[in-house]
């Protein structure tokens, strides 16, 4: 047999190369998902949700029963799912502009319900889809299409401190995260544990993921790492922001830390 | 279902295989290389850019950083297990 | 249609005016007859007037909405206001001794209009709590939608409960609502209008 | 407990609301997803009161996308959902029901129409007609029932269910204020023992089997690459549609016959119109009544059939032309006159239609 890609079991082969850019981050977050639907065996139990937006482009990604929604709205597509069969395992993926602009209130209601659900958000700190616009992550001075002079955030405001909101505002029994694609494996030690609270039935799970999106920042390779390796995390802190006790206990209360 | 092609070259420490089929040329790999072994290669990628491939081939420990840092997972390192790390030293 | 009453009832939120319109609408319906009821129009659930619509006859009801009521029981200056509207030729317009006259002016063109002491019999020989029971008897009396004992019976069926704690208090809404019948029937005997 | 809410035939005296509860219940919906507004809440709140019993459950979202979008996840789940919404609440529906469209997704909407523009009145108008059937960025690939009584909202409910599940078509019922709060009689069944099939829901997602190895993966989406990837979609819905068009419609009518004039009213202002007509009749007056069941496919046919028997059409409705519109496209190439009786955000009486069909005849 030929040699065959490292790529996990559950993306569906027949739509690769998928259609994200090169260089997108897009395809590490979905390759350690894909990772983690394959070691927690949840592949033919799972229905990935995916918004408008360039996470729409995973509408046909993996082996695994997926829906394309509307804009922001496929958060509460996935709760509705998960609330009439609870058995399945759901995820809804989305990008900060629909995560925290167009459903923010709806990310707001379900963390605070605390519904059984997974959400992983793309950070790129761009609306990219849509070419370049000012998102909610835009950092200060950061130039979009819809901020060609720089953010000002005394006009637009502050990059939005998702997982520091959805920590805030969920009981106890939620995990919160937040990774970067630039380190795969603590990565994956997040979505995993996002996946794994809610197969546990703890609590509502969410994943802010920095990536990487050269085509909009209009970046080179060396520095694209520089952008969300060395600018990103000057606002946007890295690291585990909740971890149910659970976890902690059978880690020897050891979590991923933020340098993990 | 259809494999992909692609291009393998035996390194001192493991194998390093690129699927050209999969590489958009993004050259997130290259930066991300401790030991700056990758670069351009003549072979064109799926988008018509040029590929990589390991220029500095002694360089190259097998650490696999490139391969999960490829959104794309067009790079495969595979690390020799102790039998055939014995037959590389014996040639 | 000639049988059909169209009945509005309307006062100010806490009269028990909707109440007094469900038990009605209650015995009617278990008398077998056709009944439309429709509590209130408008955003004035709350701080507006309470306005009772309601249909009853022996035919299937057609238009929930109807231009001119056969009886209007009015018992605020602003439920006079609100109903005036309804008021014509067949209309029975009927409202309390103690609405100000002075502050609203009363429906012209009505068939009768009469003014009961309600509130005041309610409070001198009853209990205020009953008023609105009393106002129901009136409007029986005035429309013979439904018997005395059937409407009893809806009482019983709805107060029952608290009856069983107390049984001096079926006894006090029975005889409210003999009392509004006796408070109709003497105004219409004494042809006043 | 799963013993049938509703046995034998039920003679019962209830508002609208309470109806619309108890009619999902006997059509063995499983869940609601929904957002205050009056005057639909009572569906709600008797819902919610009814669902344990029959181990049903409710979500009560934070806004209408939510209701909607979480009614699609339901469906998507393969269980019987609906939701249900008024005014401004119908606006914010559209999103997620425009993605049902395109989905082909069977979700219950019981729209119970307000006053409008914007937040206006609750109760007694027909305003939400155009954006109940042709709602949302596209073609109005829906279904929509428009009830007159008590007796309509709990079979049309029950039919919703299953003409939604049958069809894969986003379904309504269409009531308004009035129906929603007031009470009258009606006769409440099980459906089964009536005959009535139950057509049962199928999941999209969650199917056995491992996808992309043991079944192809579900993959449903909205946002097409291609022109003609939407184009060839759509086109495949239009055909889908023609067979509801042939299959569905639905109308009441009744002296049609070479009448003078027909009253042509839908929904609750059908009920004053009826009466109206009734009475004229009783007169001696030619005038005939025709009643539109269903808005959406409406009932061309039988439409253009009466048209070509009658001399005028008096249209009558709550609103500003909004039926008046759909009938004029049934009836495109007609010459038959249309006189409008229009009277937006506000109730007909039977006595002001039966004024103004005198002067159309006299």
């Amino acid at each position: 047999m030929a040699v065959q890609p490292a790529m996990p079991r559950s993306w569906r082969r027949e739509t690769k190369p998928h259609k994200f850019c090169p260089g997108c981050g897009h395809g590490i977050a979905l390759r350690v998902l894909g990772q983690a639907i394959d070691q927690l065996n949840i592949q033919d139990r799972m229905v990935f949700g995916c918004d408008i937006g360039c996470s729409l482009l995973a509408w046909d990604f993996f082996n695994v029963d997926t829906v394309q929604t509307h804009h922001g709205r496929t958060t509460p597509v996935i709760v509705g799912l998960k609330r009439a069969r609870p058995e399945l395992v759901c995820v809804a993926y989305m990008g900060d502009g629909g995560g925290y602009a167009i459903g923010a209130q709806h990310l707001v209601s379900a963390a605070m319900r605390n519904d059984r659900i997974t959400v992983i958000l793309i950070n790129n700190t761009q609306y990219a889809m849509t070419g370049g616009q000012m998102a909610p992550t835009t950092l200060p001075g950061q130039k979009t299409e819809t901020s060609p002079y720089g953010r000002d955030p005394d006009m637009t405001g502050h990059p939005t401190q998702g997982p520091e909101m959805v920590a805030t505002i969920t009981p106890e029994s939620a995990y919160v995260a937040r990774g970067t694609i630039s380190r795969p494996k603590q990565l994956h030690k997040m979505v995993t544990r996002a996946l794994e609270n809610q197969i546990a039935g703890r609590g509502f799970s969410f994943v802010e993921i920095l990536a990487t999106c050269p085509t909009n920042w209009r970046t080179n390779a060396k520095n694209t790492w520089k952008f969300i390796e060395e600018t990103m995390p000057t606002h946007f802190k890295v690291g585990e922001l909740k971890v149910p006790e659970a976890f902690q206990a059978a880690a020897g209360g050891e979590g991923a830390r933020a340098d993990g | 279902m259809a494999d992909f092609e692609y291009q393998q070259k035996e390194l001192k420490r493991g194998t390093f295989t690129l699927f050209p089929g999969l590489c958009k040329g993004c050259g997130l790999c290259i930066e991300k290389c401790p030991k700056k072994c990758l670069g351009w290669s003549e072979t064109l990628g799926v988008y018509g850019m040029p590929a990589i491939e390991p220029i500095n081939k002694e360089d190259c420990i097998s650490c696999g950083v490139c391969s999960t840092v490829c959104p794309d997972c067009a790079i495969l390192v595979e690390r020799y297990g102790k039998e055939e790390k014995k037959k590389k030293e014996e040639h | 249609m000639a049988k059909l009453a169209k009945i509005m009832i309307a006062g100010e939120g806490g009269q028990g005016i909707q109440a007094v319109a469900e038990i009605l609408a209650e015995a009617a319906y278990e008398e077998g007859k056709h009944v439309l009821y429709i509590p209130n129009f408008g955003v004035e659930q709350r701080g507006g007037v309470s306005v009772a619509f309601l249909q009853i006859g022996d035919e299937p009801i057609g238009s929930p909405k109807f231009e001119i009521a056969d009886i209007i029981v009015a018992l605020s200056e602003r439920a006079v206001g609100r109903t005036r509207q309804y008021v014509g030729a067949p209309t029975v317009f009927v409202y309390d001794t103690m609405v100000a006259t002075g502050k609203v002016e009363l429906p012209t063109g009505a068939a009768k209009v009469l003014a009961i002491p309600g509130v005041e019999t309610a409070k001198k020989e009853l209990h205020p709590r009953v008023f609105n029971v009393m106002i129901m008897g009136a409007v029986i009396e005035a429309t013979k939608v439904v018997s005395p004992e059937n409407a009893k019976k809806a009482i019983e069926k709805r107060l029952g409960y608290k009856f069983e704690q107390d049984p001096k208090l079926r006894e006090l809404n029975y005889r409210a609502i003999e009392r509004g019948m006796e408070l109709v029937g003497e105004v219409l005997r004494g042809g006043q209008g | 407990m799963s013993e049938k809410p509703i046995t034998g035939e039920k003679r019962v005296f209830m508002t609208g609301n309470e109806v619309v509860a108890w009619a999902a219940v006997a059509a063995q919906a499983e869940i609601m997803y929904g957002y205050p507004i009056t005057p639909q809440n009572e569906i709600m709140h008797y819902w919610t009161r009814l669902a344990p019993k029959f181990n049903k459950t409710f979500l009560q979202t934070e806004d209408e996308l939510s209701a909607g979008f979480t009614t699609i996840g339901g469906v998507l789940a393969g269980k019987k959902t609906f939701t249900a919404t008024a005014g401004p609440g119908t606006v914010l529906m559209q999103e997620p029901l425009a993605m049902a469209e395109m989905m082909r997704l069977p979700v219950v909407v019981v729209v119970m129409q307000r006053g409008g523009p914007s937040t206006a009145t609750v109760i007694y108008s027909q305003q939400e007609v155009t954006l109940t059937t042709f709602g949302g960025n596209g073609e109005g690939f829906r279904i929509v029932y428009s009830t007159a009584t008590h007796q309509d909202l709990f079979d049309y409910t029950i039919k919703a269910f299953n003409i939604a599940w049958k069809y894969r078509m986003p379904t309504f019922v269409l009531g308004d204020g009035y129906q929603a709060k007031m009470r009258e009689p009606l006769t409440m069944y099980d459906p089964e023992e009536r005959g009535v099939e139950l057509v049962k829901p199928e999941p999209y997602v969650g199917l056995p089997g491992m996808p992309g190895e043991e079944r192809p993966p579900g993959h449903y989406r909205n946002t097409y690459n291609t022109e003609e990837e939407l184009n060839e979609v759509v086109n495949d819905h239009v055909k889908a549609y023609e067979q509801i068009q042939n299959e569905l419609p639905e109308h009441d009518e009744f002296g049609t016959e070479n009448a003078d004039l027909v009253v042509v009213a839908h929904g609750v202002v059908a009920r004053a119109t009826k009466q109206a007509v009734e009475a004229l009749r009783a007169e001696g007056l030619n005038i005939g009544y025709f009643r539109p069941i269903t808005l959406r496919p409406m009932p061309d046919q039988a439409l253009r059939a009466m048209a070509d028997r009658t001399k005028k059409i008096l249209v009558v409705e709550s609103a500003q032309g909004q039926l008046a519109r759909l009938l004029k496209e049934s009836l495109y190439g007609k010459t038959v006159e249309i006189v409008p009786l229009f009277r937006p955000g506000v109730g007909v009486t039977p006595e002001e239609v039966m004024a103004r069909s005198r002067e159309l005849v006299a």
